[in-house]
Order: C-alpha cells, then structure tokens, then sequence
C-alpha cells in the first residue's frame, strides 16, 4: 500500500536526517518503526506527509508511493485527501478551540453535518475520555488528554492510513492500554497503521512487522515475533537482561554501552 | 457655554467616523484570523482599492453599478496575486517572517501606486449623495451614515462566519498553526489566498465610504494608521468586537477634538485613540475581545 | 495507607527537615478542580515521585511550586520561605529548577548557550560591563564556561556542543533541557516526564544521570513520570495524585500493593 | 566670458516629483534667456545643474558637500522646507546664498539670512488677503476665520501661527473663531465645518493641501453654505484644488493668494515672458503655479549676480559678493516680468520686510482669472 | 563553524570575535579602509558614507530590539528623534558640549524606549510591537506642543567642536560618526555574545521557559527595548550634528520602517547582518538619486515621480524576496556559502 524506497530527506540543504531508507507497509498491516533519538523516525513520517515541506526540508532521493502512485513532495493537504494522516509528535492541538472544535476541524472532509455528527460520536465512545472533555479549551489540557485530542483528531479524518508519532508519549499505563486498544479495533476494522514508538513493548504486541532505524538508516527489520525474540532488542528496547527480566534503573552499568550493530 | 448642538453632532458623526476605522480595521482582522499575520500594508490596500475605483469610474467612466463589484473583484484578485507571489511558498515560516514581508509589501505596493496611477491628487467619484441626513439638530454625512450600516452588516455577517461555518473553523484552524492544519489536510496556502482576497475588498469598500466626493493620493494610506488602535482594542481575532471598539474610539476622538483641541491648540484627537489604546490593553493585554495567550508548560 | 494518612504526611522520619512542603494547596480552573487540597513534602537528598492518571494535577503541582500557576489556598514553604505570590524567576533564583514536560528549550541557541542560560542568574555583570565587554563580561563568561563544560561532560554531549539544538531529536534536547536545570545550581529540581519519548536504552542513561546527579550533588529531586518501572526503581518515595486529589503515598513497595493505586493508575494486572 | 554655476536642488523622487517638469523647466528656461539677452552683454554665461534633493532633510544635506566640491556654485535654488532646514546652518560658512520660490518658513525667519525667499511668509500672504478681503466686501469689525491646519507637518502649524498672530495682534481687523487640525487626508469635516459656520466664520483659511480643500468644500456643499469662500496658497491653489475636487465650477467664488503673479490665461508682463521663452528657446514650460516658482527664484538669482558682477567686476562673482549685491540694490517688480513685486532685502529677514505685495485669483463663472492685484501685505510682528 | 584546523584552546578563545588570522587581517584592513575613506572618496560619497555610519547605529538599537529579543519595534525613528531632540535641546539651551549631550540624547531616548519595553508587563507579541506606533504618535505630539522642543520651528545647532576644534567640515564630522559607530558597534557585540544577549535570545526563543531558567522576563524586554532605544537615541544625536537642523518631520514611522527593512535585509540576529543591511538599501536608495536627475535630464517625458515609484517598486521587492528566500537575511546565506565552502567538496 505505502513503499518507500532508499528515500533520502535533507534539511535546509545541510543535514540529511534519512539516509536511504526502504520500507514498505502493506494494507490492513501494522508496521511499526522504532529506533533512537534522532533516528529519522518523525523525519521519515514527515516526509510522506511531506509536512517536510514545512520544515525546510526535502526528498532528495527514492521515491514514496501509496497505492501505487508517486506521492513524494505533493501537496501535504492532497495527500491527506489521499486516505494518509499523520499525526505529529509533541500534541499540536489547536489550542484556542475547544475539543469539539478540534475534532470537527480535523473531519473537515466530510460531506454532510449528520455524516460528521456520526464520526464523532464515533470517536467519543472509542475515546471516552474525549466525550467529558468535550467543551474544554485544548491548550489548557493536561498533557495526556491533548495526546488523546490528537489522536481522536486523526480518527475524524476517516484514513485509509493512519501514521502515528510516538502515540504513548505522556500517557499514563492504563491511558496507553486504551490508546493502544483503540488502536487495535482500527487494525481490526482493517485500517493501516505505521506507528513510530519508544514504548517497544506494546508496539510489538500489536505490530505484524518492525524496522529499527538508527541514524537515519534501517539497521534491522523483521516480524514483531522476531524483533522480540531479537536479543539486541531484547536488551536496548525492552530493557530485559539475557534471562529475561526487567533490568533494575538501580543498577545501570556505568560505562557507556555501544550499539553491536554500530562500529 | 455648552452647546448641545455641537455635543450631539461630533459625538454621532465621531462615532460613525470609528466604525468606519472598524471597517479598516476588520481588514486587518480577517487577514489575521485566517492566516496569523498582521498585515502591516492595509493602509495601502486602501489607498489601491481606491484607485481602481477612480480609474474606472472617472478614467473609463463606467457606471457606478458596474465600477463598484468590478473594483472589488479587481482587488480581490489583487489580494489572490500577494498570496501567491508573497504567501504561498511561506507556508510553515514563522507569522514573525509573514508580518515583516507585509512591511516589504508596504514600501513596494506603495511604490506600485506611484508607478501606475502617480503622486498626483486625484478626484474620487461622488459614490453617495452629498446631501446630509438631517435628524434633528444633527447632521449626519450620507456617506457615514451607509457606510457605518454596511460596516455593521459586513462585520455581524463575517463575524458569524468565522465563528459557526466550517471554513470559518478551518481558517480559524490554519492561524492557529500552519503545520497541524496541513496535516489535517486543510489547505494553508487556499484559507492564506481567501484571507487576502477578503482583506483587500474589505479596504476597498473602506476606500469608497472614506473617500466618497473627497481626493485621493497616496498619502491617503494613513487612514490605515488611524484604524490600527481600533484593532487592537478589539483583539486581533475578534470581528464583531471591533465594531464596538470602532464606536468607542471614533465617539471619544470626536468629543476630543471638539473640546480638547481649541483648548489645547494642537491635535490632541489624532493621538488620543493611542492613548485610549495604551489604557485598555493594560487592563486586557490581548485587547477586549482577543484570544488569550495561552501558557502552558 | 490512605488520603488522611497523606495529607498530613508523618512527621520527618529520617529526622531531616524538609526542603520543600506544600500544604493543602488548591487549585481550579474554571469548573475543573486540578489540585485538591494537595500536601507534599519533600526532604534533603531524597527522590521522590509524583503519578497519577492524565489529568490528575501532577504538572499543576509542580506549576504552583515553580510560582508558574498561583494556587488559589494553601501555602509552600522552600527553604524555610514562603514562596506562594512570587514571580517565577524569583523562586528559580532562591534554588529551585525544573524540566518540563515535552521540550521547552531555546532552539535558536547551541546547546553551549542553553546551558549557559542557566547560569545566568549566577551572572552580574552589568549592561554596562556587557558594553565594554573586555575583562570583567568575558572573564565572567569564561568561569561560567567552565561550570558547563562539567555538565556537559556529565551528560555526554560534548559532540553537540556547539549545535543548534533546534535541530536535535527529542531525546537529546531533554538532555540540554536536564543540563540546563543542573546549571542553575538548584537546592531541588522538578522533573516533568523526563522519561517521555525515550527508548529504553535512553531512558537507562537518563535514569544513570539523575542518580548521578543526586549522588554527585546531592540534590533532592521530584519526578513525575509515567514509567513504572523507572519509578519504581528510582523513587524512595511515591506520592499518588487522582483527579487533584493525593490518594496515597509510601515507598514504591507500598505503592504497587496499594489497591486504590491499582484501580486508579496501574490497572488491575 | 567667465562662467558661474548655480545648483539646482529638485525634487524628482520625492512627495513633489509631479510639478518638477515645469519648476526645473522654468529654471533653466530662465537661465538660457539670461544668458542670451544679459550674460553675453557682460561676459558671464551661468551654468545650472539639478540635484535631486528628495524634499528631504538628511538628503539635501549629504548632496551638499558634493555640490560645492563638483560646482563651487555661486548661487543655489531650492524646493522647499528640507532644503533651508538642511542647509541653513551650512551656506553662511560656505559663502554660498540660497533661492527659495515659497513663501517664507517662520523657523528660517532670523536675521543675517543667506536663504532669500521672494516672498514674505505664509501669514503675511494671508493677513494681506484678509485685509482685502474686508474691504472689498465692506465688512464691519474684524473678519472671521477658520483655519484648517493640520500636525502632519510642522510646516502648517508654522503656517497656522502666522494667521493666529496676525489676528491676535489686530483684533480689530482678524479674528480666528477656531483652528481645525485634521489628518493629511481629513475623512470628514462636515461636523467641525458646521460648528465655525456657527461661530460666523466668513473665510475659512487652508494653506495646507488639496485634500483638505477638497473636504472642506465638500462640507460646506453638505452644509448649503457655499457661499463662504475658501483661501488658498499656492501650493494647493486653485488648479490643483480644482483637478482634486474634479472640476472649477466647485471652486467658484473662491480665492488663493500668494506674493507672486498667478497664472492665469489673461494677458500680463509675466505671462508674455513666458510665452517668449518658450517660442525663442524652446522651453518646456506650462504656465503654471510651478513655473512661476522656478521662474521667480531663478531671476532673482540672475539678477543678483548680475548686480554683484557690475560691482565687483565680471570675473569676480563669488556667492558672498551675490549676497552683498542683493542686499544693496532693490529689485524693481519689471526686472522679473511683473512675476514678483519691487523686492528690497535688508538684513533683518529672508525676506523683504517692507513693501511687499500680494496677488489674488478666483474662479469667476468657473473660469481662472485675477481678482486683485498688488495687495499690500500688513507688517506681522515674528511669531 | 570554524575552518577545520582551528580549535579553540581556551573559552576565552572559543567565545572570541576574531579568531583566525585571516580574520584579523580582513578587520584591520576594513578599518584602514574607513579610516581612509575620505582620502579615497569624493565628498558626495564621503556624506553618504557618513549617513551610512548614523543609520548604522540606529539599525544596531533594532537590531538587538527586534532581531535578538524578537521585540518588534515601529518606534526606532521616535527614539531616534527623542535623541535628537534632547541633543538638540542641551546643546542650544544649555550650550553643553557633544560628548555630553549625544550620550545624554541616547540616554533620554533610553527611559522613553524603557517606558514602552515596561507594557511588556502585561502586552506581549505583536500587541507590544504595535504599541511602539504609539510612541511615534505621542513623540510627534509632545515635540510639536510642548514649549521647549521649539514645537514646528525646530532646533538649530552649531557645529560639535572639542577644545574649540569644530566638526564644520564633512570629514571631521564623518570621523566624529565613525569613532562613535565604531564604539557602538563594539559595544553591541559585547552584549549580545554576554549574559544579556542571551537573555534576550530566550525570551524572544520562549519566554515561558527564560522565566523559569531565573530570568527576569519583563525587565529583559524593557532592557532590550531600553539598549535599542539608546542606540537609537545616540544616532540621533549625530543626526542632529549632521544636519545641524532637528524637526519632528524627520522622525517619521516611514524611516522605522526602512530601518526595519534594514534589518531583515541584514539578516535578523546578526550585528554584521545590520550593518550589512544599512550599506546596501542606502547604496540602492542613494543609487536612484544619483540616477534620477540625469534619468529626466535624458527622457523629460518620463519625469521624476516615475523614478520614485521604480525605487520603492525595485526596493519593495528586495526585502519580500529576501524574506522569501532568504528569511533569516545576508548574514544567513554567507554562513552557509562558508560553510558548504569549508566540507566541499562532501555537502554533508
Ligand atoms: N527541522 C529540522 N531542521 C534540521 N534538522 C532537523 C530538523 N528536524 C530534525 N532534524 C534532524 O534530523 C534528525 C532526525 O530527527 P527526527 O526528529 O526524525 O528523529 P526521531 O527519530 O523522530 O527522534 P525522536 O525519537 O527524538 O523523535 C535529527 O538528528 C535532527 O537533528
Ligand atoms: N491553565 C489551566 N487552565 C485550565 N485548566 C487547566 C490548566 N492547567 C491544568 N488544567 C487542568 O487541570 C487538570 C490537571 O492538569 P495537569 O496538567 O496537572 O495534569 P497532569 O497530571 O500533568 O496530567 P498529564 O500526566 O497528562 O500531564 C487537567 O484536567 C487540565 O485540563
Ligand atoms: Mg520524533
Ligand atoms: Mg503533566
């Protein structure tokens, strides 16, 4: 459905962020991507929404398609028309408009008022939460209820792909589970999904397939199966030790640890 | 002596003279509201606005029912060519960058002005009877008073726009943030385009009541400064608001001039709305009706 | 133990004064109560945290104590001062500096500038001296240099030094962010989600920081995060915040066996 | 034949580019015919070159220094307020006098001047012409007047001080029932115009700009009070006012007045030198209130160096002996056409103190035409 | 970035202006250059030159104002003509001599601009900025009616003069702007590489955070609004011995605005990038002029309004496209030509 391939991004003419990067999502699957700070992980997000447009930077190289057609450096608003949203890190809500509001900006495509009142009675019961916050300003929201904003926000958009920025970033355990449930009832109802996560855990539960970026390259990819098998995964990502349990913060080693698939 | 002739007189006519300052302003608002940028060269858009219109009534001479929608359709295509010369490849700079190009836009459309149509004073075409309305003792210029019923229609009706549409919401959306709107597929550069083309009919409207029977040269631009405490006490996102503010500013400019300046000796009315301004924003520092700041950490 | 319990926390065990307590604070937005009646106490070289479920006031909390929110009752006493009314930069120059939730840096500024923004309040030079400029401005920058080359040795980001950090990924501007707090030299810093957006290798290395840095410098530190497991291992004591409400407090074994904390946070797992 | 330059400051890229085509036009016209029908008498030729001072202070000032280095002139003309503003403190050192074609400025009223204005101050103008005023009309008591003055520029607050401080000084001939300040551009006068009618004001006063005019008498047609006139100077006249307004029948009945000829399409001294110029030397000159400004500063210059090379010899010209000339001989009113009237500069100001007169033009069955001629202007003590 | 080879060994050196000797030359060379510039150019560029120098001051005041404390400033030429004002005043009415009254003018100028940076205790962003316009408002109200400023007559100075010596002549006074400009300059590097210029650079970054760093938000912005001013105010008093003639009409928004167009032409953020800006829309505006004359001399058709418009037009369109272009201005695009210089021939 969405291929990149070895798709290069340079910022304001001097940093590359991503350096030739192939990956490909196919429909109704959930891929998820994870790596470190800095990885080129947002980066790579941007730069199929083309929201790089925005930020000085652009597709030098490889190209991005979706369902076959070329979509690298369109029209960001085309795109979205396209079935993609993105959902950006860091809870952009609107914040002078009221949840509501933020809500119908975001299924500003629908045809008809009934259809959107459907969409967002829609979003309430898969978000409760939303429905209390309703009528509340969004930029005086607590950090985790804006998260969920953004998230109900793209759900309005009706996608065919949804591509999400670090979904669990501020949100409390159980917040996640709801979040990630929701996004499992969207997997189920067939929708795609590429979900860039530091959260690794829930993110392999519900991905089918993983890539791991690191300096803006794709440095491992493989079944959600195997990544977690993967013992470099296991100790970086999960933070399990080789028997398997959770390392104690505590009693962190206090050399610098190399990556073994780094120099 | 007080004489309530002249009280009533400067107060009405001062008041009608501030909602057409709102009318001004409202330009400077809805450019603001749907693409948070505060656009330095309003006045101008005036002073070209009326040009079109004396170009065409007095230079081709067309008639008034013709002239007038094709003036406005003129500038509104004048207000689409500055988004897509100036605007459109801005998307996602800061409104910091946005604002300083509409000071560049001041200094070139000015010089347009004085390329195309000269620094000569020109006569503007009589668009509303000189005869007075006469209610009372007070004595009310035909063209302040249309005018002052179109600026209440036109702001009441716009202001109802952007508050309960779904364009409104979605303009509303892209001065909020350039970057979430595109990523909610709402197109920046289209909301950027229909505020300016919304902006330079509004001043050329402006252009016709202010300048009715009267001269224009490009001096004329100053009317822009004029409107600007207007604005401001409004609160740049709130379009009814300014028609309030208009009021307030027009009716206290008028008594002063009335009473303050023969004292005074000077043109204590022309700065007065400054000072007005300078009060009420540090009672409400976003203006009576502006969004707040919102801080959050 | 219980909300009672909490309130008025038991006298200081370890007999150590309190650096910093808040007593019975209350704050609400319009219809929305974000803290409730909210006490807490924090003693010298002790780490503790702060959770709850999104929207229980945790940043509210800490809003009041940085003197960025005013809460409408209650009072917060800081190194024996009363600190409720003032400005914000008042209380961060009396000793207190915090991280924020999400990323609130400089980014027109290398990361060297952010850093030293944090010691400008250590700074005197005058705007006249700033003029001139030569001997007392830049002997002054340069002992100020040299506090954050420390940090920055510290915090591993001698690479970046000089890079906008505009530019820099999240994780490593929460560390900028981290420097820029140690630099001011706190009596106690407030931490806001750290954690959040970090990988797990991350998260070990900040996690190795923040012991570091109470270690090194023995400052106390108040944590708010969503990472049990980090919490868990880091705190020596935890305080529950709900819906404004302080539902328990103790040391992280209590905590993970206090049901309330289970229904309200963890979830029954 | 020695020659003698003389800079001519312009403005061609500033608020007053519309009118150079004829001020520049009608300097160099003048130059030529001097040249021709004087200079070769006495062997002089007199060089002029134009600078473009922007009608602004600070350029004016930086063009200076070049000027002198490139000109070493003997004699400079100038637009307007910029120019004496900029230069006032500079040409006493530099030995160099300055021309103006306006009326005087009250700042550069001082004595010792080296910047000579044909022409006594806008105030004088004014009082010369509420004096006639009164009289043709046979008014009783002191005339009323209402000034339209405007802060966008302190040169009409200059303006407006000068009408005040004739008034106050002759309560029995003036009285100044208000002064209205109003922007550049006034959006509505109707209320402030209402309000001195009132007050029996029977000349409304506005040396300021067309735009003014045009909003004044757009209130008093609102008012159904056209039959008080309006006075205007020469910068915002009649024919100007008349294209702003779009049309003369509006200004029928009204007046400008200035202390030098108008030009009009009757058939005066100064109206043929005009013509004459134009036919035997081409000049690209309208006639106009502009022309008439270049014309008149440029024979005064002319005929000062003249006077100073019959005293100190032909090839001994230099900006102070043109100085000390005009200061010694009179310029009688034929020397220059009829343009100007009978000038004698003394030292007390820069502009002849006495003796001055003024004329008056109106619009009579919507044509251009001279009211009154050789008005003597009263004496105004310096405000 | 530094060429490679160059490490800074000491803070003191890694913080300095100057640091490699090809930049040392290139200064001292400039300077020699300006010293003997009025040996290489005719008058007419020497006066030019000289209004170079005053509106290089000015435009420093706004550019730590605007570009460094993100403040925009509409008053810049109120402040200016505060300055020139005061200068003006001290110099005729109390007869002192320059060095006291062109630091007394900054000084005045300063407390006006401090007065208006104070709203930034409770006004902020384009709020505050637009409020400057009140201040230009207000300045040409008071100069114009109150008694001391000579209201529409002006001011009328003598020469500067220093034990008697008098800057009568175009190049003393050239020299007399360029020892000052020079100092300006010094001083302004000097404060926005200290403590205070990265104050600014926070609050304008995000002032929410510079408050919690220990920074006194409000009383930065009034600093800022209190440097830029005196800048300002100082150029005005070489104004005023410049043109020996101060009226309020030469203190108008229309010259705040080119003094901004200026400072985005520079290059936000920058000392050079203001100087820069200065020297080059002064060189296109003085180029018209120059041009102007001998343009109707040739085609009197055209007539001089068109000159005009065309200048405005050609000037109008450089500070949009720069903005366009190259939002963060010359110095920008020179850091980058450097810098892609110094890694060629890998970009990257
Ligand atoms: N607007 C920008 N201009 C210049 N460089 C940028 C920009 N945005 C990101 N970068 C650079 O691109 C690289 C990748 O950034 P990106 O945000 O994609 O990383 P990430 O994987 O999303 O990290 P994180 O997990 O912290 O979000 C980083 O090194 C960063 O320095
Ligand atoms: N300035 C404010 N104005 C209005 N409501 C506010 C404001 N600040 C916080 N609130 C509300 O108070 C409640 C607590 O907010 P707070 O940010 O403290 O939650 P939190 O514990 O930090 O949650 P999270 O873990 O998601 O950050 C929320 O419901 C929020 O909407
Ligand atoms: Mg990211
Ligand atoms: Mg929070």
């Amino acid at each position: 459905m969405l291929e990149l391939s070895n798709v290069e991004v340079l910022y304001s003419d001097v940093i590359l962020a991503v350096k030739g990067l192939t990956l490909a999502v196919p429909k109704g699957s959930c891929v998820t991507l994870l790596g470190g700070n800095g990885a080129g992980k947002s980066t790579t997000l941007k730069s199929i929404s083309n929201l790089l447009m925005t930020e000085d930077g652009k597709v030098t190289s490889g190209t991005i398609s979706f369902e076959g057609s070329r979509i690298d450096g369109g029209d960001p608003a085309k795109i979205v028309r396209n079935g993609i949203v993105h959902v950006m890190e860091g809870r952009r809500v609107l914040s002078h408009l009221t949840v509501e509001q933020n809500l119908i900006a975001g299924g500003h495509m629908e045809p008809s008022a009934p259809a959107m009142r459907r969409r967002l009675d829609g979003v309430y019961d898969r978000i409760r939460r939303l429905a209390l916050l309703k009528s509340r300003t969004t930029g005086y929201l607590s950090g985790g209820e804006q998260q969920m904003v953004v998230i109900g926000r793209a759900l309005m958009a009706n996608p065919k792909l949804i591509m999400i920025d670090e979904p669990s970033l501020g949100l409390a355990p159980m917040m996640v589970d709801e979040v990630f449930g929701v996004l499992r009832s969207l997997k189920d109802d067939g929708l795609t999904l590429l979900i860039v996560e530091q959260n690794t855990r829930v993110a392999l539960d519900l991905a089918d397939f993983g890539y791991v970026m690191e300096d803006g390259r794709i440095v491992l990819e493989g079944n959600a199966a195997d990544l977690r098998a993967n013992e470099d995964i296991r100790e970086f990502y999960l933070g399990l030790n080789l028997e398997g349990e959770r390392k104690s913060y505590r009693n962190i080693k206090h050399y610098r640890r190399r990556k073994r698939w780094l120099g | 002596m007080f004489d309530t002739i002249d009280f009533l007189n400067y107060l009405v006519n001062g008041s009608l003279v501030g909602l057409l300052y709102a009318l001004i302003a409202m330009g400077f608002i809805v450019i603001y509201r749907a693409s948070k940028v505060f656009n330095f060269a309003q006045g101008e858009l005036v002073v070209f606005g009326g040009f079109i219109v004396w170009w065409m009534v007095i230079q081709t001479g067309l008639p008034l029912f013709v002239a007038l929608p094709l003036a406005m359709a003129v500038s509104a295509i004048f207000g689409l060519i500055i988004e897509r010369i100036f605007f459109s490849r801005l998307v996602g700079e800061s409104s910091f960058a946005m604002v300083m190009v509409t000071i560049g836009l001041l200094i070139l459309i000015r010089g347009l002005i004085l390329l195309i149509f000269g620094p000569q004073v020109r006569p503007f075409p009589i668009i509303f009877a000189l005869k007075p309305v006469i209610i009372g003792d007070i004595l009310i210029p035909r063209s302040l008073l249309i005018g002052a019923v179109i600026t209440v229609i036109v702001g009441l009706g716009l202001s109802w726009f952007f508050n309960n549409t779904r364009a409104g919401l979605k303009m509303t959306a892209v001065a909020e943030d350039h970057q979430v709107a595109l990523s909610m597929g709402i197109s920046v550069k289209r909301s950027i385009a229909f505020a300016w083309a919304l902006g330079a009919v509004l001043s050329t409207l402006g252009a016709i009541i202010y300048l009715s029977g009267k001269s224009l040269n490009f001096l004329a631009s100053d009317i822009g400064l004029s409107a600007l405490p207007v604005a401001l006490l409004a609160g740049f996102e709130s379009i009814a608001g300014v028609l309030l503010a208009g009021l307030i500013v027009g009716a206290v400019q008028g008594l002063v001039t009335a009473y303050v300046d023969p004292v005074v000796g000077g043109a204590v009315g022309s700065v007065f709305p400054f000072v007005i301004m300078l009060v009420i924003l540090f009672i409400r520092p976003t203006g009576m009706f502006g969004w707040r700041t919102i801080e959050r950490v | 133990m219980s909300a009672e319990a909490a309130t008025h926390a038991e006298p200081n065990v370890s007999g150590m004064r309190p650096i910093l307590t808040a007593d019975r604070l209350r704050m609400s937005f319009g219809g929305v109560v974000a803290l409730n009646e909210v006490s807490i106490e924090i003693r010298r070289d002790e780490l503790i945290a702060i959770i709850g479920p999104n929207g229980a006031g945790k940043t509210s909390l800490m809003n009041c104590m940085s003197g960025f929110y005013r809460p409408q009752q209650g009072d917060i006493v800081f190194g024996g001062e009363q600190i409720v009314g003032r400005s914000v930069h008042q209380i961060a120059r009396s000793g207190l500096a915090r991280t924020f939730q999400g990323t609130h840096i400089f980014p027109g500024m290398t990361v060297i500038e952010n850093i030293l923004i944090g010691r400008h309040m250590h700074m005197r030079s005058s705007i006249l001296q700033a003029f001139v400029h030569f001997h007392w401005a830049q002997n002054e920058e340069t002992q100020h240099r040299e506090v954050v080359e420390e940090i920055i040795e510290l915090l591993e980001i001698e690479s970046i030094r000089h890079q906008l950090v505009g530019t820099l990924g999240y994780g490593l501007r929460k560390r900028v962010d981290l420097g820029r707090a140690l630099a001011q030299e706190p009596k106690i810093l407030l931490m806001d989600e750290p954690m959040a957006g970090m990988n797990n290798e991350e998260k070990e290395d900040l996690a190795r920081f923040i012991l570091d840095v109470r270690e090194a410098r023995g400052i106390p530190v108040v944590l708010v995060e969503h990472d049990m497991g980090v919490v868990m291992d880091l705190a020596d004591r935890i305080y529950v915040l709900d819906f404004g409400k302080m539902i328990a407090t103790g040391s992280p074994a209590q905590i993970q066996r206090d049901p309330l904390v289970m229904k309200a946070y963890l979830g029954e797992k | 034949q020695t020659t003698y330059n003389i800079a001519s400051i312009a403005d061609f890229t500033g608020p007053y580019a519309d009118i150079m085509k004829d001020l520049v036009g009608a300097r160099r016209a003048a130059v030529d015919w001097w040249n021709d029908e004087i200079g070769k008498g006495m062997g002089i030729k007199v060089g002029i070159k134009d600078y473009d001072g922007r009608y602004d202070a600070a350029q004016t000032a930086s063009l200076w220094p070049g000027i002198k280095a490139e000109l070493n002139p003997v004699a400079v003309l100038g637009v307007g307020g910029p120019d004496v503003a900029a230069l006032q403190g500079r040409l006493p050192a530099d030995k160099v006098p300055m021309f103006m074609s306006t009326a005087a400025y009250g700042f550069a009223w001082k004595p010792d001047p080296w910047i000579f204005n044909p022409r006594p101050t806008y105030g004088h103008e004014a009082a010369a012409f509420f004096e006639w005023f009164r009289s043709t009309r046979g008014i009783k008591g002191p005339l009323k007047v209402a000034i339209i003055s405007s802060e966008a520029s302190p040169a009409y607050v200059d303006i407006a001080k000068g009408a005040e401080k004739f008034a106050k000084d002759n309560p029995d001939k003036a009285e100044i029932v208000e002064t209205i300040y109003t922007e550049v551009q006034p959006t509505d006068l109707t209320t402030q115009i209402g309000r001195v009618i009132r007050k029996g004001a029977q000349v409304i006063d506005i040396q300021t700009n067309t735009a003014a005019v045009v909003a004044t008498k757009r209130a008093l047609q609102a008012l159904g009070k056209t039959d008080i006139a309006i006075m205007m100077s020469s910068h915002n006249g009649l024919i100007a006012s008349g294209k702003a307004i779009g049309g003369m029948k509006d200004l029928e009945g009204d007046y400008e007045v200035y202390g030098m000829a108008v030009p009009t399409d009757e058939k005066t001294k100064a109206h043929d030198f005009q013509q004459m110029v134009v036919a035997k030397y081409k000049a690209q000159v309208t006639w106009s209130v502009a022309s008439v400004m270049g014309f008149n500063q440029t024979l005064v210059a002319l005929r000062a160096i003249e006077a100073a090379a019959r005293k100190v010899g032909a090839d001994k010209v230099t900006g102070e002996a043109v100085r000390t000339a005009l200061m010694a001989t009179q310029l009688p009113s034929d020397q220059t056409f009829g343009i100007l009237p009978n000038l004698t500069y003394t030292n007390d100001a820069p502009f002849p103190v006495t003796g001055l007169t003024v004329n008056v033009a109106t619009i009579k069955d919507g044509k251009y035409v001279i009211a009154a001629e050789n008005v003597p202007v009263p004496a105004i003590t310096k405000w | 970035m530094d060429p490679a080879g160059i490490f800074a060994t000491s803070f003191a050196h890694d913080a300095a202006l100057v640091r490699t000797r090809p930049q040392q030359i290139a200064l001292a060379l400039f300077l020699i250059f300006l010293l003997a510039l009025p040996i290489l150019f005719g008058p007419r560029l020497l006066a030019i030159s000289t209004l170079i120098l005053i509106s290089s001051v000015i435009v420093l005041g706004l550019q730590i104002t605007t570009g460094y404390a993100g403040q925009i400033n509409l008053g810049q030429a109120a402040f200016m003509g505060v300055g020139a004002y005061t200068t003006g005043f001290l110099a005729t009415k109390l007869g002192l001599p320059f060095w006291l009254t062109i630091p007394l003018g900054g000084c005045s100028a300063a407390l006006f601009g401090f007065i208006f940076g104070l709203s930034a205790v409770r006004i902020k962003g384009f709020y505050l900025a637009l409020t400057t316009i009140a201040a230009q408002a207000l300045f040409h109200f008071f100069v114009l009616n109150l008694p001391w400023f000579g209201g529409s007559n002006g001011l009328t100075l003598d020469p500067a003069s220093l034990f008697g010596f008098a800057f009568a002549t175009d190049i003393s006074i050239y020299y007399l702007c360029l020892a000052v400009a020079a100092l300006m300059t010094y001083g302004a590097y000097g404060i926005v590489r200290g403590r205070y210029g990265r104050a600014f650079v926070a609050v304008r970054d995000d002032d929410v955070a510079a408050g919690i760093m220990g920074i006194d938000v409000v009383a930065t912005k009034a600093t800022a609004f209190l440097v830029g001013a005196f800048y300002a105010g100082v150029g005005g008093g070489l104004w005023a011995y410049f043109v020996r003639f101060v009226a309020v009409d030469q203190f108008t928004l229309f010259n705040s605005i080119w003094f901004i167009a200026m400072v985005i032409v520079g290059g936000m953020g920058s000392i050079t990038g203001a100087l820069v800006g200065v020297v080059v829309i002064k060189c296109i505006q003085e180029g018209f002029v120059s041009l102007g004359p001998s343009v109707v001399s040739q085609f009197p058709s055209i007539g001089g309004d068109v000159v005009f418009a065309l200048m405005n037009v050609f000037l109008g369109s450089v500070i949009a496209a720069f903005l366009i272009f190259e939002p963060r201005g010359l110095m920008h695009r020179w850091n980058i030509l450097k810098r892609s210089y110094r890694m060629w021939p890998f970009p990257y």
